[in-house]
């Protein structure tokens, strides 16, 4: 187990590519594991207060990491446990394991990931889940829980996998996607615009594109893409 | 009573005729001021020359008030330093801030409208 | 001289007349484009009078020192100055950003979503039959640009304003709504609904709601109609759709709209690009290094995320330590929290007036005004490149110098 | 001055075939031993090399709005990174690049020389100020004619004087290299949301069909004389059945012949070369055109040869890009530009197992294999085919059946019975190749100082790490393959700028245009020029073009 700790409030954002393989390393390995600060290449230990507590694959990041980006990027296994807040791409592209952030999570939460798991305890902010800009295809598997509210763009373009949301969502919820589930336990904008399949259940309330079809238990949709996916209240 | 509002912002001729001069008296009188529909004007007891505070959860700003070819509920600011006092600053991951469409409310009041210096909060 | 090229909005007209330091035949926004006004007087540093060299010296320190410098703005500046902008960011390691990310980049992000089914003004002033602003309104922001391109042109198959529908769809009856043969207020914020209905109602499926967003399901029904009756119908969006609820997603289901209406017969889309080369500002970019826009050159090479290296995220985030303000105002456009930023770092500027910026930077650099003492190349809001030209001698740099003399002072610093 | 020493030299222009010889560089050319002093050389040891000239590209869509507007809406393209900044540009891409990436991967690649294939006539100021920022390369831009509505114009009033005055007019004001035709009349129908289907189609308005365009522009370009030939990229591209268009297109030049060059080029075949009525019995025209071709003494055509992978379809066909967009969906950029012409932007993969994409790939081996190669560029109309850097993949496949039956066993099926590639047992020469690459594309092109390394040239050379005299392509296909990737050395200029693969030097190259315009009556135009710039176009006519002090490193070719 790695525990790292902020040095100092960053004055630009850091890019930390960390995943917890990095707990089996060397303790001098870990401190001389490379991360952007800005436009210089500095030294993790530079930046981080670093402890190591036997070889488990597991990172516990203490403090604030709002402004540390990229952390779990392609992560497969092993857990990340932030005890405060996350910055952007976090559990990007992951294939497995687990992230559980205590605070708030920035942008590009679990940006397409194929595998694994991601808990955030406070809020979310957008496109979580989605697709990269140009790429085709967003989440393709694995669960992110947000328990608080999210932001906009929730599941862009998701092939596979599962977002659960406790409070509200932000706007354009499931755009163009194609298979997986997304939750909304309460209120959201728009919803499955041009959805091709999958499932959104929603409890609260939400804005209902003219391009569904109300069916049984919902609406299906989105008329303009021959789509069958399904929006279904709970 | 104050009212809530939808802000939207945008450019105007006399905005842009300006927009090189912002140091200027002109520049002041084309962005200082805001559009309601006549019955908004109305019902919040104003005329021609008064002002209203406008509040939003990015902040606040006074501004003179006109009627204006905007639906009721609707406020109109040109785009510029005191549109942007209450602008949303949140891009929803897009980089684009929502210039359009954020919610508010409006009131009369009797503060003056700032300089655009202090608008700045450089005097 | 005739033909001058007006270098005020994304029309960039070129048949200006300049005599005797006045312009006729452009509009009022051209017109004050090329009037005299105050000037930036002298380089300062820290509001003390300097040489161009010793300020340029300064900038260029001040940019590599930086961790994350920012440099922004560029739309009203030629393609030339672009470049080395561009170029300089490359070597500090910094962001690249201009002004479409506050105005049209949604634009350029639906464009990586769909493509854009366009054409040049020309073929509008040509061909269409049925002409739609949306969101947009020409009359205060483009005020040529009804006669020489869309609503009155006259062209090749259009030979009269009664050969050619104009719609217009807003949520405010604007002054370019006046123009309009129909008009069509929307409810803010729900502009990709109603694309969303006339999509279906292009593609033969049946709305089961009475209203979407304001207009009654009827009302879409016969823009439909109009739409698919068009021989070549066009598509001009503005701010009111990119910069409202959607933004971008707006932008991308108009485009898909577009595809859908050019199976039935002909229509393009075009964004009406504001500043004079907001499109060279991108363009440039693209060519050098991939992108248009949000662009951080922080590892040594370009990566492209609207949500991070946007100048507005940038300054929110407070993910930036130093600004280099080029051609822009920010100070006067960005959201307050921005500007609050923008107040605590370390701030360049070059332009040839006073603005709100000036008053918040710290190393100031005036410039020769493009179009009018320096020349250079500029793009029309669809793409087409006319050269602005020099009109009047002047004492001042223009931007090119300056940034050719501050990229060789940064290569001197960084190697 | 250079001094390059022992190499194994092939130079088809001067018909050198693998002869062991010095060549000496002097200012930038290739001169005679008794013009240099050797002791003040650089001697470059190139003994057991291979010495040729440096590659010219004749099809490629390197500079303008089309593969500018590309990079901005494919960013996954852009997301492989080639160069971190340092004493080089940073460079990205994956199949598309960044404008220095372009010079730098042709240089790379023992390139020297490229044109880009289409600039639209309105277009050109970007076009130019693309090409201005690839370095190292010399490069041209063709504009476009085949659906300018001044051609419909002189063409339906079969004035030859205007239309030649107009053609002298438009490539000086583009600053142009010749005279391209994309679609000739189909795009212009695409204003109407339809195309063009055979040769005898009108064009509204005017009433001219493709037929007459073709045949009155090549007229009026061999009454110029211009170097190079006209360059067409035929009707229907991309339609099973097509090939016939194709022979009929190359027929309408039958008769007319130039001492120095084809009178007509057909470019990226493949895409012309299908038989079939459907892309469910679509099978290969090329032998068809590969007949033709081989029999007549006046056209050349370049492959377009498809490479698996990802690719960006961009073409002036606005129409075919339309088709390619509902055909399989992806996102789809169009551009209809003033009275000019269009074009369409459309990402594609082409996958080794699907059944269409094979065929196109063996359609481009065949034409390659089939005509001579005298006849034949190699090409993969970049980024249209996909990446030109894979040139090494394609020479290497001319030269080796072997490798072809390796690679075939990789592909769909379908195309042991819909092409003849798996039955052909030609394999090409490194002489041949080299022709292809080098000599055949310069001609074509009237560079008369490229594509060879006979005294007089541009000291433009490329040294490859194989000795033709004892390799043996046909079996040894990966070395030849790998030694193509990664020249020992390329010299632009007379410069070294890549030595063992890597580059070494930034420099920059000319921007080659011609004027024709002493040959011709400009009065003629005139009024027409004026009618239509103020009737139909949205700029003054003053404001239309190039000025040749806008270019970086102009080079003028007049034409008398």
């Amino acid at each position: 187990m790695l525990i790292l700790k902020p040095k100092k409030d960053f004055e630009v954002s850091v890019e930390a590519e960390i995943t917890p393989d990095l707990a089996e390393k060397s303790e001098e390995e870990i401190k001389n594991f490379e991360v952007w600060y800005g436009k210089y290449k500095v030294k993790l230990g530079e930046l981080f207060e670093i402890k190591k507590e036997g070889d488990e694959k597991k990172l516990i990041l203490d403090g604030d990491f709002s402004r540390v980006k990229w952390i779990g990027r392609g992560m497969t296994e092993g857990e990340i446990v932030v005890k405060g807040n996350v910055g952007a791409h976090c559990g990007a592209f992951m294939s497995g394991g687990k992230i559980v952030v205590e605070g708030n999570a920035d942008d590009w939460l679990g940006a397409e990931m194929s595998g694994g798991e991601i808990v955030v305890k406070g809020n979310a902010r957008n496109l979580v889940g989605c697709a990269y800009y140009g790429d085709l295809e967003g989440m393709k598997g694995g669960k992110i829980l947000i328990e608080g509210n999210a932001g906009n763009y929730i599941g862009e373009k998701m092939v596979g996998g599962e977002i659960e949301i406790k409070g509200n969502a932000g706007d354009f919820i499931g755009t163009e996607m194609k298979n997986g589930t997304i939750i909304v336990h309460g209120d959201c904008g728009f919803v499955g615009g041009d959805m091709k399949g999958g499932t959104i259940k929603i409890g609260g309330k939400f804005d209902l594109l003219p391009s569904f079809k109300k069916a049984e238990d919902g609406w299906i949709g989105d008329v303009n893409v021959g789509g069958e996916g399904k929006i279904v209240k709970i | 009573m104050p009212i809530e509002v939808e802000i939207i912002t945008g450019r105007t001729i006399d905005q842009g005729k300006t927009v090189e001069e912002k140091l200027t008296e002109e520049y002041f009188k084309a962005v200082s001021y805001c559009e309601l529909n006549e019955e908004d004007f109305r019902s919040l007891g104003l005329k021609e020359g008064d002002r209203v505070k406008i509040k939003t959860e990015f902040g606040e700003v006074v501004v003179f008030a006109k009627v204006g070819s905007v639906p009721k509920g609707v406020v109109f600011i040109p785009i510029g330093p005191y549109a942007n006092q209450i602008t949303s600053d949140d891009t929803d991951g897009t980089g684009m801030p929502l210039f359009k469409g954020v919610k508010g409310v409006v009131e009369r009041t009797e503060e003056n409208v700032k300089s655009i210096k202090e608008i700045l909060g450089v005097e | 001289m005739e033909n001058v090229v007006c270098t005020f909005c994304g029309s960039v007209c070129d048949d200006g007349v300049f005599e005797d330091g006045d312009v006729r035949k452009l509009c009022a926004l051209g017109k004050s484009k090329f009037s005299k006004k105050e000037r930036i007087k002298a380089p300062m540093i820290d509001g003390k009078e300097v040489s161009y060299e010793e300020a340029i010296e300064k900038a260029a320190e001040i940019l590599v020192e930086a961790k994350r410098p920012l440099l922004y703005g560029w739309a009203s500046t030629v393609n030339e100055a672009i470049r080395l902008g561009v170029l300089i960011a490359e070597k500090v390691g910094g962001i690249y950003d201009q002004c479409a990310s506050v105005c049209h980049a949604p634009g350029t992000l639906a464009l990586i979503e769909e493509g854009v089914p366009g054409g040049t003004l020309g073929s509008v002033k040509n061909r269409a039959d049925v002409v739609i602003f949306w969101g947009a309104n020409p009359v205060e922001a483009h005020p040529r640009h009804p006669t020489r391109y869309s609503v009155m042109a006259k062209g090749l198959l259009i030979k009269d304003r009664k050969n050619r529908k104009v719609v217009v769809i807003d949520v405010r009856e604007t002054k370019t709504a006046k123009l309009a043969d129909i008009f069509v207020q929307i409810k803010p914020g729900y502009d990709y609904a109603i694309i969303s209905a006339l999509r279906a109602i292009v593609k033969g499926e049946k709305i089961e709601a009475d209203e979407v967003g304001g207009v009654p399901v009827e009302k879409l029904y016969e823009l439909a109609e109009l739409m698919m009756n068009a021989k070549y119908g066009v598509i001009f969006y503005g701010l009111g759709v990119t910069q409202s609820r959607g933004r971008d997603r707006n932008v991308e289901n108009a485009i898909k709209l577009v595809q859908q209406l050019n199976r039935k017969t002909r229509w393009v889309i075009w964004p009406m690009r504001g500043h004079y080369n907001v499109v060279g500002a991108g363009e440039v970019p693209a060519w050098e290094v991939g992108y248009q826009f949000a662009i951080d050159f922080s590892r040594g090479y370009p990566r492209f995320s609207p949500a991070e290296f946007t100048a507005v995220e940038a300054l929110v985030r407070r993910d930036c330590d130093a600004a280099l303000i080029i051609a822009s105002d920010p100070a006067a456009h960005f959201p307050r929290k921005a500007v609050e930023h923008l107040k605590k770092i370390p701030v360049i500027q070059i332009d040839p007036h006073p603005n709100l910026t000036t008053l918040l930077s710290n190393v100031v650099i005036p410039s020769a005004i493009a179009g009018l003492e320096a020349e250079g190349s500029v793009y029309r809001m669809d793409g087409i490149v006319l050269r602005v030209k020099k009109l009047v001698e002047t004492e001042y740099w223009s931007d090119v110098q300056i940034l050719e003399k501050m990229y060789e002072e940064v290569v001197k610093k960084v190697g | 001055m250079l001094w390059i020493k022992n190499g194994i030299v092939i130079d088809p222009k001067n018909g050198i075939e693998g002869e062991k010889m010095d060549i000496f560089v002097k200012e930038g050319k290739i001169v005679e031993e008794s013009e240099v002093k050797k002791e003040e050389c650089k001697v470059i040891d190139a003994s057991n090399k291979l010495v040729v000239a440096g590659g010219v590209e004749m099809h490629s869509h390197i500079a303008g709005s089309k593969i500018n507007t590309g990079r901005s809406m494919r960013p996954e393209e852009m997301r492989v990174v080639r160069n971190v900044a340092g004493k080089f540009r940073a460079v990205v891409g994956r199949v598309l690049l960044t404008a220095p990436g372009i010079g730098y991967e042709y240089a790379k690649m023992g390139y020297t020389t490229a044109v880009e294939a289409a600039s639209p006539p309105i277009g050109s100021p970007h076009t130019h100020e693309e090409l201005d920022a690839i370095p190292i390369l010399d490069k041209a831009a063709l504009p476009v004619f085949g659906n300018w509505h001044f051609v419909f114009k002189f063409v339906s009033e079969k004035d030859q004087e205007k239309l030649q005055a107009f053609i002298a007019w438009a490539i000086e004001r583009t600053k142009g290299y010749g005279v391209k035709i994309v679609n000739p009349g189909g795009v212009e129908k695409w204003m109407y949301g339809s195309n063009v289907r055979t040769l005898d189609d009108e064009v509204p308005i005017y009433g001219v069909t493709p037929r007459e365009i073709i045949t009155e522009v090549v007229k009026a370009n061999e009454a110029l004389n211009l170097p190079h030939c006209v360059h067409i990229h035929c009707n229907n591209l991309g339609v099973p059945g097509n090939y016939e268009t194709t022979i009929e297109t190359m027929k309408l030049v039958s008769g007319m012949k130039n001492e120095n060059r084809p009178v007509l080029h057909v470019t990226h075949v493949q895409f012309n070369a299908y038989a079939g009525s459907s892309w469910r019995d679509v099978s290969s025209g090329a032998e068809e055109i590969a007949k033709y071709v081989n029999k007549a003494d006046n056209i050349t055509i370049d492959m377009g040869q498809p490479i698996f992978g990802h690719a960006t379809a961009m073409t002036g066909d606005a129409p075919f890009q339309f088709t390619l967009h509902k055909l399989i969906g992806a996102r789809w950029s169009n551009k209809d530009t003033e009275i000019e012409g269009g074009a369409g932007i459309v990402p594609i993969v082409y996958l080794p197992k699907n059944p269409v994409h094979a065929l196109q790939w063996a359609i481009g081996l065949e034409l390659g294999l089939l005509i001579d190669s005298d006849k034949v560029v190699i090409s993969t109309d970049w980024p249209n085919g996909g990446p030109f850097t894979e040139y090494p993949y394609i020479m290497a496949m001319l030269m080796s059946k072997r490798m072809r039956e390796k690679e075939l066993e990789r592909v769909s099926p379908y195309v042991q019975k819909a092409s003849s590639l798996p039955a052909i047992d030609t394999e090409k020469t490194l002489y041949e190749v080299i022709k292809m690459s080098r000599s055949l594309p310069a001609k074509i092109l009237g560079m008369e100082n490229k594509g060879h390394l006979g005294v007089g040239a541009d000291a433009d050379i490329a040294i490859y790490n194989i000795n033709p005299n004892e390799v043996d392509p046909s079996a040894e296909y990966d070395l030849v393959n790998k030694a193509f990737r990664k020249p020992a050395y390329t010299i632009k200029d007379g410069e070294i700028v890549v030595k063992d693969g890597e580059l070494v030097a930034e420099t920059w190259g000319r921007t080659f245009w011609v004027d024709a315009t002493k040959k011709v009556s400009m009065e003629a135009i005139e009024a027409d020029l004026d009618e239509y710039f103020q009737n139909y176009y949205t700029v003054e006519r003053i404001n239309f073009g190039v000025d040749e002090r806008w270019v970086k490193k102009p080079a003028r070719l007049e034409v008398s």
